[in-house]
């Protein structure tokens, strides 16, 4: 249980800290500097055109998502570990899905944004999308199992289990288009060696994108693991007040 | 005589236990404590917290604050390993439909490591033998089908029996059997609590009556 | 029970029992022989019918065996926890400390052993149906890829069926958390099954490496399944 | 007052009645007649057809042989017509889960044509108004259900009542309400048949009592 | 009731009840919205990944959509039984004497809402993932064809529900039942949904006619259902 936050007045149960504030206005600028870099300083690619100045959205969401969806793993299995086992790991798994559920939704779409404009369609049965879809609706059931209902602990410990089977997807996701030949880009960035060579400003746009889009990972999970945590909290004090009240109709029971 | 670790006397030993269900406290705060030998009758008004009791004392649900301990085995750590040592019936009998009573109760006999003698013991000790013996469960009267569950609990030698509302269903002779086997472990050393509403009837099998009432216990004296 | 406090069952033992179960409730209700294989035959039948082309039927006939196969799963895991929901079974087995990983490889079994009727006769029928080759080479490869794919379709529907089997809403539940999850079951039997077919004209030794996938799958839900089971049924 | 039509003083009139339930004769030859304004209590073994006479009665199940009347109305021919006259509780309840126990009631009130303020009626002489009625009926307490489901029957104006063990799960209060009910009924014109294995209890409510064994029906002096 | 006698509601009044009834259900438990939608959509992915050519896709995608919503029905029509069997509310019903055509009426209306909401989601899925073309000019036709195919499936489903609701082995029984019967709706749905894409070059007047199959087919079945229902659940 997280009792550091119960000594606090309820005037400080929000979920912002002067970090996260500080860190809201860096992203701020950060998010700013990122268009100012993709939309109009940044060259327009050989092939793709003006088009390319989608990825610096599209491949840090995809980047950012796989991030998420592993930190889901690793808390899991902090969760999981009866050593380190406490419910703040749990909300963090959780807090984090969301985050990456939201992440891989930014990079569906941009990816299909995307595909109209050079493939001439919005989605295709290549593997690389179908293998994304996939992830994303195991972590739309992810989110539902979470939501079964029960008390924290069995949330917690059904939701760790799903999480680790879930992000075993991952290495599919991102092997798919060697295990398959595919229209999608290869592993460009982070691939083994590949002849194909980024303008060193595309370059630089795109390691700004993925800076920014980890703030705004950051401060998304550390704002909604809060919220987690507040929301249990209100189901613990709401206890409290079932239990005082469950108590008195005891007494007036009484003979 | 049923085994049981010598010096640990005090079967059940709760000390202002919280169970909840979904957000509600079923149990508020309830203390209670049964020595071994004893039959302990649960009583109170519906929705009072008796199921969530015994649910509570067999290891299926958990421990949310408070202190509690069965058989010795801290309920807050450890409640996975009080399951195999308690007996417990619910409001389900928990059959399958499609097969015959014997087969439902070797089954159930067999989980728990009874032998063939043992199971066969239990069905004539709730007087399944015979034609019922062979007959798929599905087709049973309600009464029936309690039997066949209680014939499966019977099977197993339990140091603690969780019984919940265990006479509903059954007829004059199967109550009558049934506190006779219960009496007849409570005698050789196991432990019994019951939960009902037929007070009259059970007040004649237990040793000690306990009252429910709102998520919490009282104690009433003996019968 | 060596100390004479009556225990419960071995893991083994406890499989074994849940399997023999299983499998005699099968034989008592034949739920399998007289309503999934027909089911399943009118699913690959409904194929055929959209698709409406013999050209491209040949050509995904083993596609269709899979997916057919996987529509059937779903069924049967609804159906094998049916079973031990109906009237508390599955309660009474938690109650009974019944070990959990003995539950979960009794079920699998029992699911396994059905599975493996049902993907021997959908073959059957897409040589029949669909004209797909059969070739006597390809029929080791066959015959693997049928049991690991089996196994991993039991190990994962009898996982994912026993964490939906409490929840209310089940019936819907369960086919969210499955289906995603065996995409690769269904890609990598396909494939493999196409080069054990020989469908357009995939050489058999390219069948092999998907063979290696679903082993992996296979093991890892079987593992997952066994260690994880308890947990995901306890409150 | 319930309204009756006049001249139909032989509510249930059964002779040598055979109802089957799969190839087994559950009812073997019974024979009955029972007159409005009686509270008639079945008692006998597990098994012995209890069940299958009360769904007989209350046109569930056909008549396989022998004769048989209820409320004037042939079971041969048209047993359809004594359902919407018929109130009936079986073992189970018949309540949806998701839906809160007052949704419930009202539903089953409105099924049959009854007006809201009797609905309400039947929610406060079960004891269901309060905190109960918003409450979904999955999360009630066993005896909580059985509550619900005896203030939906409650909520219509039954000719003939037809209870298979409705005790059962009831805490002290709830059948003493129940009782209540009963007797008002049963004095307003209705009449009652009652299955159930708490002989104390049911006899001190019914007028007249009949046990039923091995699908017979043998008559026993008023208690 | 003008005879004093307390009788059951009429049969409009019972069909309003039990539909309200059911969508309140729904409303509560939210299976529709959070579970079946999107295990129609995984069907689809799951489809065209089976498929895997964009070409055949493009051609069959009027297929899948409805091959897509069948099987959702059958996921629809037993959780919609399901609620009525758990606690053996549906003997509750017959024994209440409330109409049999009523209920029949009810269950149908509810599944029908349902099922259009669904049929809507899933066709506005088709137009993005399979590239299938929408003219406004289909637009007329897609809706009636929408409206009576589902007013037959719903119809056909709460028949053929009801059947297979007391029986043992439901799970498996309903989608034997169901399946060839809507044979005809899947094709007729199809060839109308197709000449409404203007998929392979067909004329939006040719689906009048298929529309014409799909209007006699809910009819049929609608009064079937409404005549058909008392006896069928009776014993
Ligand atoms: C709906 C359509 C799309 C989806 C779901 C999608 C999905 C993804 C995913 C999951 C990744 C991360 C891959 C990894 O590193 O493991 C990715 C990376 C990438 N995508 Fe897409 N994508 C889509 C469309 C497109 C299109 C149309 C293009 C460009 C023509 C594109 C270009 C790229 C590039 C360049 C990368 C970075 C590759 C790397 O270095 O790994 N994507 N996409
Ligand atoms: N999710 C929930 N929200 C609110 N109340 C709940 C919830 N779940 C259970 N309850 C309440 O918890 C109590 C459970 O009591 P329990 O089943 O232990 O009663 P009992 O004493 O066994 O009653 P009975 O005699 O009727 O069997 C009931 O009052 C029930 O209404
Ligand atoms: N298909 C069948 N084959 C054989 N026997 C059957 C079949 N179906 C029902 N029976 C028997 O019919 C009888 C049904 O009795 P019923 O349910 O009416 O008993 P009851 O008097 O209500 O009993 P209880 O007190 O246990 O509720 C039982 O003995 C049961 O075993
Ligand atoms: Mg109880
Ligand atoms: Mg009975």
């Amino acid at each position: 249980m997280n009792t550091s936050m119960s000594k606090h007045s309820p005037r400080d149960r929000v979920t912002g800290t002067p970090f996260t504030r500080g860190l809201g206005v860096v992203i701020l600028a950060g998010i700013t500097l990122l268009i100012i870099l993709a939309i109009f300083v940044s060259p327009a690619d050989v092939n793709q055109g003006e088009s390319v100045r989608i990825m610096y959205a599209h491949v840090p969401g995809a980047w950012l998502a796989y991030l998420a969806f592993v930190v889901t793993g690793i808390s899991s299995v902090a969760y999981l570990w009866k050593r380190t086992r406490s419910l703040t790991w749990d909300r963090i798994a959780g807090a984090s899905a969301e985050v990456g559920v939201l992440f891989m939704g930014i990079s569906l779409v941009t990816g299909s944004l995307w595909g109209r404009i050079t493939w001439g369609t919005y989605w295709t049965w290549d593997a690389r999308l179908t293998t994304t879809a996939f992830l994303f609706v195991t972590y739309i059931g992810y989110l539902a199992v979470r939501g079964l209902g029960g008390t924290h602990q069995q949330r917690a410990r059904r939701s760790a289990v799903l999480a680790l089977l879930a992000v075993l997807e991952i290495p599919l996701v991102h092997f798919s288009v060697q295990l398959w030949n595919t229209l999608h880009q290869e592993a460009s960035v982070a691939g083994r060696g590949t002849d194909v060579e980024m303008d060193g400003l595309m370059l630089f746009t795109l390691f700004l994108g993925v800076v920014v889009f980890t703030l705004m990972y950051v401060w998304l999970v550390l704002h909604r693991q809060r919220s987690l945590a507040l929301d249990d909290m209100l189901d613990d004090s709401g206890l409290d007040n079932a239990l005082t009240a469950r108590r008195a109709e005891a007494q007036g029971v009484a003979r | 005589m049923i085994a049981h670790e010598p010096g640990i006397d005090v079967v059940i030993d709760l000390s202002d236990a919280v169970a909840v269900l979904g957000s509600f406290p079923a149990l508020a705060g309830a203390t209670l404590s049964v020595n071994r030998g004893e039959i302990v009758l649960l009583r109170g008004p519906n929705g009072a917290g008796k199921t969530t009791l015994l649910r509570l004392c067999a290891g299926l649900i958990p421990l949310e604050r408070g202190h509690g301990q069965v058989l010795g085995i801290d309920l807050k750590n450890d409640r996975e390993l009080v399951r195999h040592r308690v007996g417990v019936i619910g409001h389900n009998n928990g059959l399958y439909g499609d097969l015959t009573v014997s087969e439902n109760v070797r089954f159930w006999g067999r989980t728990v490591g009874a032998t063939r003698a043992e199971v066969d013991a239990a069905l004539r000790r709730m007087g399944l033998d015979g034609r019922l013996a062979d007959l798929p469960v599905s087709r049973l009267s309600a009464g029936q089908k309690r039997r066949t569950a209680l014939a499966g609990l019977v099977a197993r030698r339990a140091e603690l029996w969780l019984l919940d509302e265990p006479h509903a269903g059954l007829d004059a002779t199967g109550r009558d059997e049934l506190d006779q086997v219960l009496k007849m472990a409570a005698a050789a050393g196991a432990t019994v609590m019951v939960a009902s509403h037929e007070l009259e009837r059970a007040a004649q099998l237990a040793t000690r009556q306990v009252e429910v009432v709102a998520g919490q216990v009282r104690e009433i004296g003996a019968p | 029970m060596s100390n004479s406090v009556p225990g419960s069952a071995g893991v083994i033992a406890t499989a074994r029992l849940i399997a023999a179960k299983d499998l005699r409730v099968e034989r008592r209700s034949r739920v399998l022989l007289n309503q999934v294989l027909p089911f399943a035959l009118i699913v690959m039948v409904m194929f055929a019918f959209a698709l409406d082309s013999d050209a491209v039927l040949e050509r995904v006939a083993p596609g269709l065996v899979w997916l057919a196969t996987l529509f059937s799963v779903l069924v049967m895991v609804s159906r094998s926890f049916a079973v031990e929901t109906g009237d508390g079974a599955l309660d009474q087995l938690r109650s009974a400390g019944v070990p959990a990983t003995g539950i979960f490889i009794g079920k699998m079994l029992a699911l396994m052993v059905q599975l493996m009727v049902l993907v021997a006769l959908l073959v059957g029928a897409a040589v029949v149906l669909y004209r797909a080759h059969f070739s006597w080479a390809g029929g080791v490869l066959l015959v693997t890829t049928a049991t690991a794919a089996t196994c991993g379709l039991a190990a994962v529907g009898t996982l994912y069926g026993g964490l939906a089997a409490g929840a209310k809403g089940r019936e819907t539940l369960l086919p969210l958390l499955l289906l995603p999850v065996v995409a690769p079951v269904l890609i990598g039997a396909t494939r493999a099954t196409e080069s054990a077919f020989g469908t357009n004209g995939i050489a058999i030794s390219e069948g092999w490496p998907w063979l290696g996938l679903l082993v992996v799958f296979a093991v890892l839900f079987s593992v997952a399944g066994a260690v994880a089971f308890g947990p995901l049924l306890d409150e």
